[in-house]
């Protein structure tokens, strides 16, 4: 098989994705010497959703902190948190204090779920020389002054940031950030319409590494790398093999291991996914050309965003999104998968099976963990869903 | 009436000590777990005044401790193994400040002060991961005996990475590892590794201090020496007594109720031993 | 004369089964599988092949199942323990539409519709343990072989309870019943009863629609059908002739023969076991098995890689946007 | 801020006999069981007297405005406890894990579900039908939960969301630029939220009764305050946890009632009395502890029983403050001349103080130790619930290790019982009080000096 011949933009793939892969998984945070012209420091945030372009302007990298994968090993967080926590906490912790993430210049959280409000002040407690913040997004968008008080929020970590960087951060700079960041959502919507049209062309996991770089390298260089993977991927020449065509629910904070979605690959087309959704949380454009670009961004975190477990927004239905999503993938089925001792995850399961029942779909429910190092028994879980997806044996 | 004696009736081994006036350990017996909790104290404390070559008559105060510690209806006095290993611990090695002991189904770690009181403590959740019976699972996976998981562990050179240290399916998990080619001895490594950082990280709950004791069962296993050694990095004692360091402090609780609290003594035989 | 072999090598027991063309049993074997699973499924087979007095090529075609199902190297095809278990007890019982295996390591609870086809199906929580390989070691500190663990709970007329969640924790709640005297039947129709309970529970998971068979290890015990049959409230279908252990591999025979009997009426050959087809490289790599490079230097920097490094420059901040 | 407080206390309510048995001595054990079965009574028959029902939970609820458009509050975190309380918690988290519920999520939610699957009359009485739910961002659970009730009694829930604390490096104060900002967010949705109870109700929205609800939450908050203050008292009087428990359910379904004013004074006055006399809780005190976290229901009793047999007694527990919303009488009392503002800062202020967050756990952890003079703190890691435990075990850790304070760490679950080995807690609980005497320098099995004697309120 090594003699064939490897076509010019398999290999181009194949080099991009190896730069999102190393990029992706390696939790170091670089220090200032390494980051790109114009970049000063590094902004770690907690997932699922962070407005990016504030950080950009005031010229820090945004790093999103994703927990320590299954190759960490505990040695400090299980003493400062309770075993009955998310993995992707403790391991957050963990990094903070065994010192990989001591290169960040500060670090924030959001008050998604009880066990992530409790991290930044474990954080502050145990590392009082990082800043460690919480932006307080509201889980009430549907009064009237909502997207005020985001907007005084975000004006409050601009100050915060601006006198961490030591200068302004001007309005002209949060606009072209704006852009550029409109530019990558644009590139990734890309990237999913491509896996509802054509999911023999990009396996979810490969699609999961390009998004994920995108936490971890600047914008600047994402945009390039997408800008080149997406003709590439349009050029492979794959054949549809038969495998039912599935939509993946679940992996909006904790991420699930990579071999657990390689191995979803293996039985199902995964057509649409939430992996993420923090990277891709904006439906349409943020307006770049309003008055106040601040503005324009916490309107558009309150009207234009993605529906998700750790959100309460009247607008969204539970229903809705997960039929939309199957809809649109033309997807014969779903598989809602939670991440082990996640609150909103595993309450939002239950809905949206519920759901499922009701309009008839089949389903799998699948539980994970970040640390997970083996999957034989998920493995036969998904071989059998695919199987009897398959198998309508008369 | 010279003597006093320590019953500790634990979940797996039930282990009896007898010591004198001295604080001299002069008799000692351990007993696999039989069928009555009741009996085995009673044949473990027998054993040990055979051993000892004394009568019954002649132990002034028995005090018992270990799960099993109301059982012991012959007992005068029940301390919790908690307090026993500390105070044992420190009997036998006086500088000890941070006490991990890992038996069958718990694993603990105690921080200790000058006199063997109990500072500080904490023990595995209500989850029997990472405790001694994980290493039972992996000897029956292996069809291997206890005793010879150590050394064939110590063997490895490239460790297998084990993350999950549920008890109930560390014979799966071991087994799936196999079955994917790894070496038994990596496999095995993999799982002392897991189980130590499982340890280390209950110990840092305590705070580490500047010397440590291993005591209870799995210290019998050198690979867990060795290991929790250098993750520690702290020296670490560990007695040929190991597993009677809780009898140890139970006899020695009853040493003072018996003879009442003789500090000099006490820090005179600790410096002999 | 059509042979198929259906070969379940699950986490404590491989079975394997020989069905003939007129789906009758041929022969079947079962041993422990302990953990050298390669060992295992040829083990099972040259004693499969030995109870049915046949030779290796005498055997059409090979399906494997069951925990080990990529082990067995003379398999023709592969699927899921699940979908061998649907297919077996619909082919046996037509109207079973929920299924309960339990074996040494895990529960599963499965529904199915009238072709066999698996609906829904759930596996037992990690903590919520509590499985055959719980049984016999409870039955291992009574003193009792596993052949013996029916019969002799079926004696007692006083099941404690043990309520641990977890199978660690409920094995000390069995000595501290012992140690209090309570009668080892007792104590072992107690430890059925919890663990019946749990297995309830899992169906209840799936929906339990009526027509319920048990299949697994677990059905040559008598005492936990009966403790099944008693905590459901219904009968629970078991494989005649001590089947219900072999089910998985008898499924997997049963998927097997169909599955020739279609090649061979398209005129097809059949297809080259997977000892003989050899590893079957992924088209695509395994991102998972790749380590990753360290320190990730920026792409523009790297000499390994050609092509992105052509292409890409890092654009000042700003500059990039238009 | 200062409020108007009525020199006497207001008449006595129609329904309690209070006012004739004035001689009898005041039990607040059964008072507060009466109270409670009135309360479940009258919601029983609710919906056929079409008054409007609202769920709500302990913690940033908004229960005054609900109080002025007159909603029956339904407390569904009291309805689960009491099943863990009659111990019949077990079977209906079986039902709703039946359902498809994770055995690892809250399993107050469990419980609630699994009544709502059955439909019985539990605990005390059927629970009528809401037809609005109020809950709050303070616990992350709340907004799930409420998305259950939404589908399944299709009626709307309202999401409070009250700003927590930013970082450690700044306290908000009262009047800050940081909570005025808060306070306004959180006034604009208090609006909001009136709109839709006049929708619902039919009624207009009367500001006046709003300050009158407030005035009673005052009173009742300074008699709470007092109440917890006089368990500084060696011996103390009460257990912060099992009696206390009692008191903080009137404390919060009666809040700003009449019949709460009334037993929160004549709860002031016995306690009072019993530290007059040197009564204790328990006759011989001899350990003073502190409980962080919420007791396990069904194990209430035992655990209590473990520590008391060692003589130790839970002199404060935090749970007393943050299960009503963080009240403290010197910051978060209303002003009534400014109804609607003034809910909106003390609502937010108490949310800040409120358990929110871990930033400053262990300093006013510290500060309770000291004020109740404790030997040793207890802390209850809970299985089900990351509001209470996620921080719990690095807060225990400071206590520990920088202020050299014993501490205990026990785990088990709110109201599943299968979480609660007895076995090992009592070893747990032994192990600790072994260790509190050895320091305390006395004698094994003797008592210890009372330390904290003479301090009083
Ligand atoms: N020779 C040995 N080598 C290694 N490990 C041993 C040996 N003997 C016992 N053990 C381990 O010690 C554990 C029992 O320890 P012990 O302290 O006696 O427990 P307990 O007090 O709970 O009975 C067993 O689970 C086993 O794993
Ligand atoms: N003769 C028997 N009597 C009672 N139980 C048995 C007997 N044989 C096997 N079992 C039970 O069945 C279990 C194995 O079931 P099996 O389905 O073969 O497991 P797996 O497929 O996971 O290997 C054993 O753990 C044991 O509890
Ligand atoms: S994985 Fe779930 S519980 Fe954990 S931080 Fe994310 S949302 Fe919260
Ligand atoms: S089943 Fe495993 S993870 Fe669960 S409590 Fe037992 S040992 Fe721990
Ligand atoms: S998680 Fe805790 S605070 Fe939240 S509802 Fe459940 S018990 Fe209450």
């Amino acid at each position: 098989m090594s003699a064939q011949i490897v076509p010019d933009y398999e290999a181009q793939l194949n080099a991009i994705l190896d730069r999102c892969h190393s990029a992706s998984l390696d939790a170091r945070i670089p220090d200032a010497g390494e980051l790109p012209e114009g970049y000063t420091g590094t902004l770690g945030n907690f997932p699922v959703y962070f407005p990016d372009e504030i950080a950009h302007a005031a010229g820090l990298l945004p790093v999103n902190i994703l927990g320590g994968g299954n190759k960490l090993e505990m040695k400090h967080a299980d003493a400062r948190m309770g075993s009955f926590v998310c993995s992707i906490c403790r391991s957050t912790t963990e990094l903070g204090l065994n010192g990989t993430l001591a290169g960040l210049t500060g670090f924030v959280t959001h008050p998604i779920c009880d066990a992530a409000k409790h991290l930044a002040g474990i954080w502050s407690r145990n590392l009082p020389d990082q800043m460690a913040e919480i932006l307080y997004l509201p889980q009430n968008p549907n009064s009237p002054g909502a997207a005020r008080y985001v907007a005084a929020e975000y004006q409050r970590l601009r100050a915060e940031l601006a006198r961490k960087v030591g200068h302004p951060i001007s309005d002209a700079a949060i606009r072209s950030s704006i852009r550029l960041y409109n530019k990558k959502r644009r590139l990734m919507r890309e990237l999913y319409q491509i896996r509802r049209d054509e999911p023999w062309k990009l396996s979810c996991s490969e699609s999961y590494l390009l998004v994920r770089a995108g936490t971890r390298i600047p914008c600047e260089e994402h945009v390039e790398l997408l800008e080149q993977a997406l003709p590439a991927i349009r050029q492979r020449h794959v054949a549809a093999q038969d495998k039912p065509r599935v939509i993946f629910v679940g992996g909006f904070c904790e991420q699930p291991p990579l071999e657990m979605l390689e191995t979803i690959d293996d039985a199902c087309f995964v057509v649409d996914d939430d992996l993420l959704i923090g990277q891709r949380w904006f439906t349409e454009d943020v307006p770049e050309d309003v008055g106040d670009p601040v503005w324009a961004l916490a309107e558009s975190y309150i009207e234009r965003s993605h529906a998700s477990p750790v959100q309460h927004d009247e607008r969204k239905p539970k229903g809705d999104y997960l039929m939309a999503m199957l809809r649109d993938g033309k997807a014969d089925a779903a598989i809602l998968t939670a991440a082990k001792f996640c609150e909103p995850g595993l309450d939002e399961q239950l809905f949206w099976s519920k759901d499922l029942d009701a309009a008839g779909v089949q389903y799998l429910v699948l539980e994970f963990e970040e640390k997970m190092t083996s999957f034989e028994q998920m493995a036969m879980q998904v071989e059998t869903f695919a199987e009897s997806l398959l198998f309508a044996l008369a | 009436m010279k003597y006093v004696a320590g019953v500790d009736v634990g979940s797996t081994q039930t282990k009896a000590v007898i010591i004198d006036r001295n604080r001299t350990i002069v008799g000692r017996a351990l007993l696999d777990m039989e069928t009555s909790m009741v009996t085995i104290a009673q044949d473990a404390y027998q054993a040990a005044l055979k051993n000892a070559d004394i009568g019954e008559d002649q132990v002034e105060y028995v005090a018992a401790t270990g799960y099993g510690r109301y059982k012991v209806t012959f007992g005068d006095e029940q301390v919790t193994e908690i307090s026993c290993h500390a105070r044992g611990a420190v009997h036998l090695f006086p500088k000890t400040r941070t006490v991990i002991d890992i038996g069958g189904q718990d694993t603990k770690a105690i921080r200790v002060g000058p006199e063997g009181q109990v500072e500080d403590f904490t023990m595995n959740d209500k989850c029997a991961a990472g405790t001694g019976r994980f290493l039972g699972a992996a000897s029956y996976a292996l069809e291997l005996p206890l005793s010879e998981l150590g050394p064939l562990s110590l063997k490895s050179t490239s460790p297998v990475r084990i993350t999950t240290t549920c008890t109930v399916f560390a014979e799966s998990e071991i087994i799936s590892h196999l079955a994917k080619g790894f070496l038994p001895e990596d496999v095995l490594m993999g799982v002392h590794q897991a189980i130590t950082s499982r340890c280390v990280s209950l110990a840092r709950r305590v705070g580490i201090a500047s010397e440590a004791t291993f005591t209870g069962g799995v210290s019998r296993n050198i690979a867990m020496v060795a290991l929790l050694a250098e993750q520690l990095g702290i020296p670490i004692n560990v007695s040929p007594d190991a597993q009677f360091i809780g009898a140890l402090g139970a006899a020695l609780f009853a040493h003072d109720r018996a003879f009442g609290s003789e500090t000099q003594i006490a820090t005179a035989v600790a410096e002999e031993a | 004369m059509l042979y198929v072999a259906g070969i379940d090598i699950g986490s404590t027991y491989s079975k394997a089964i020989v069905l003939d063309d007129q789906r009758e049993v041929v022969g079947t074997a079962v041993r422990r599988t302990g953990f050298k699973l390669g060992q295992a499924s040829e083990g099972v087979f040259d004693e499969l092949l030995k109870a049915c007095g046949l030779t290796r090529e005498q055997i059409n075609y090979v399906a494997a199942t069951g925990y080990g199902r990529y082990t067995v190297a003379y398999r023709h095809t592969q699927v899921t323990e699940l979908t061998a278990h649907a297919q077996a007890a619909v082919h046996l019982f037509p109207d079973t539409r929920t299924i309960l295996d339990i074996g040494g390591q895990d529960i599963k609870a499965i529904r199915v519709d009238g072709n066999g086809r698996v609906r829904a199906f759930r596996l037992n929580d990690k903590c919520a343990a509590g499985t055959g390989a719980f049984l016999e070691k409870t039955a291992r500190y009574l003193g009792l072989t596993t052949d013996d663990i029916g019969p002799y709970a079926m004696r007692s007329t006083k099941p404690v309870e043990v309520s641990s969640v977890c199978a660690v924790f409920a094995e000390s709640e069995v000595i501290n019943h012992l140690s209090n005297g309570v009668p080892a039947e007792d104590i072992m129709m107690g430890a059925m009863v919890a663990l019946g309970g749990r297995a309830v529970q899992l169906m209840r998971r799936v929906g339990l629609e009526p027509g319920f068979m048990l299949t697994g290890g677990m059905t040559r015990n008598v005492a936990m059908v009966d403790a099944l049959e008693k905590n459901l409230g219904a009968k629970l279908n078991v494989a005649p002739n001590g089947l219900g252990q072999l089910n998985g591999a008898y499924g997997a025979a049963f998927l097997g023969l169909r599955r020739i009997e279609k090649l061979q009426a398209e005129g097809k050959p059949v297809p080259p076991t997977a000892g003989q087809a050899g590893p079957v490289e992924s088209v695509r790599r395994r991102w998972s098995a790749i380590p990753v490079k360290k320190p990730a230097e920026p792409c523009n920097l790297a000499a390994d890689c050609p092509v992105v490094a052509k292409q890409i420059t890092v654009h000042k901040l700003g500059e990039a946007v238009v | 801020m200062t409020t108007a407080i009525a020199e006497a206390v207001p008449g006595t309510s129609r329904s309690a006999p209070a006012a004739k048995e004035i001689w009898t001595p005041f039990n607040a054990h059964s008072e507060g069981q009466r109270l409670f079965k009135e309360w479940y009574a009258r919601l029983e028959t609710a919906n056929e007297r079409h008054e409007p029902v609202a769920n709500v939970f302990v913690m940033g609820n908004a229960i005054e405005i609900l109080r002025s458009f007159d909603f029956h509050m339904v407390f569904p975190e009291i309805n689960s406890l009491q099943t863990g309380v009659r111990k019949t918690s077990a079977e209906f988290i079986r039902i709703s894990e039946d359902y498809g519920m994770s055995p690892d999520v809250c399993s107050y939610v469990k419980a609630d579900v699994g009544m709502m699957l059955k439909e019985e009359k539990e605990p005390l009485g059927k629970m009528p039908k809401p037809d609005l739910s109020v809950s709050s961002n303070m616990c992350g659970t709340f907004i799930k939960w409420a998305e259950i009730w939404e589908r399944r009694y299709k009626m709307p829930s309202f999401v409070l969301d009250l700003p927590g604390q930013r970082s450690s490096s700044w306290v908000v104060r009262p009047g800050d630029a940081q909570h005025s900002a808060d306070s306004r967010w959180v006034e604009d949705q208090f609006k909001d939220l009136i709109a839709k109870c006049e929708k619902i109700t039919g009624k207009r929205f009367d500001i006046d009764r709003l300050a009158e609800v407030q005035g009673r939450v005052n009173q009742m908050v300074i008699h709470w305050n007092n109440v917890m203050e006089l368990n500084r008292t060696c011996p103390a009087p009460y257990n912060a946890m099992l009696d206390g428990l009692t008191y903080i359910g009137i404390m919060n379904v009666y809040r700003g009632t009449v019949e709460g004013v009334e037993f929160m004074r004549r709860l002031e006055e016995d306690v009072r009395a019993k530290v007059a006399r040197g009564e204790g809780r328990v006759p011989e005190e001899r350990f003073r502890l502190l409980f962080s976290g919420t007791p396990c229901y069904v194990s209430m009793r035992r655990l209590v029983e473990l520590f008391e047999t060692w003589g130790g007694v839970f002199a404060y527990s935090d749970y007393l403050t943050f299960a009503a919303g963080g009240m403290d009488a010197a910051e978060l009392l209303y002003d009534t001349s400014r109804p609607l503002e003034s809910l909106a800062e003390v609502t937010a202020l108490a949310a800040q103080r409120g358990l929110s967050n871990q930033f400053f756990a262990h300093e006013r952890m510290e500060k309770q130790i000291k004020d109740y003079g404790v030997d040793g703190v207890v802390f209850h890691g809970i299985k089900s619930c990351r509001f209470v435990s996620a921080g719990m075990a690095d807060t225990r850790d400071y206590i520990s290790k920088r202020l050299d304070i014993p501490t205990l760490y026990i785990e088990s679950d709110l109201i599943d019982p299968r979480y609660w080995s007895d076995a090992q807690i009592k070893n747990r609980v032994d192990a600790f009080f072994e260790a509190l005497q050895q320091r305390g320098g006395a004698g094994p099995l003797k008592g210890k000096a009372t330390h904290a004697q003479g301090r009083t309120a």
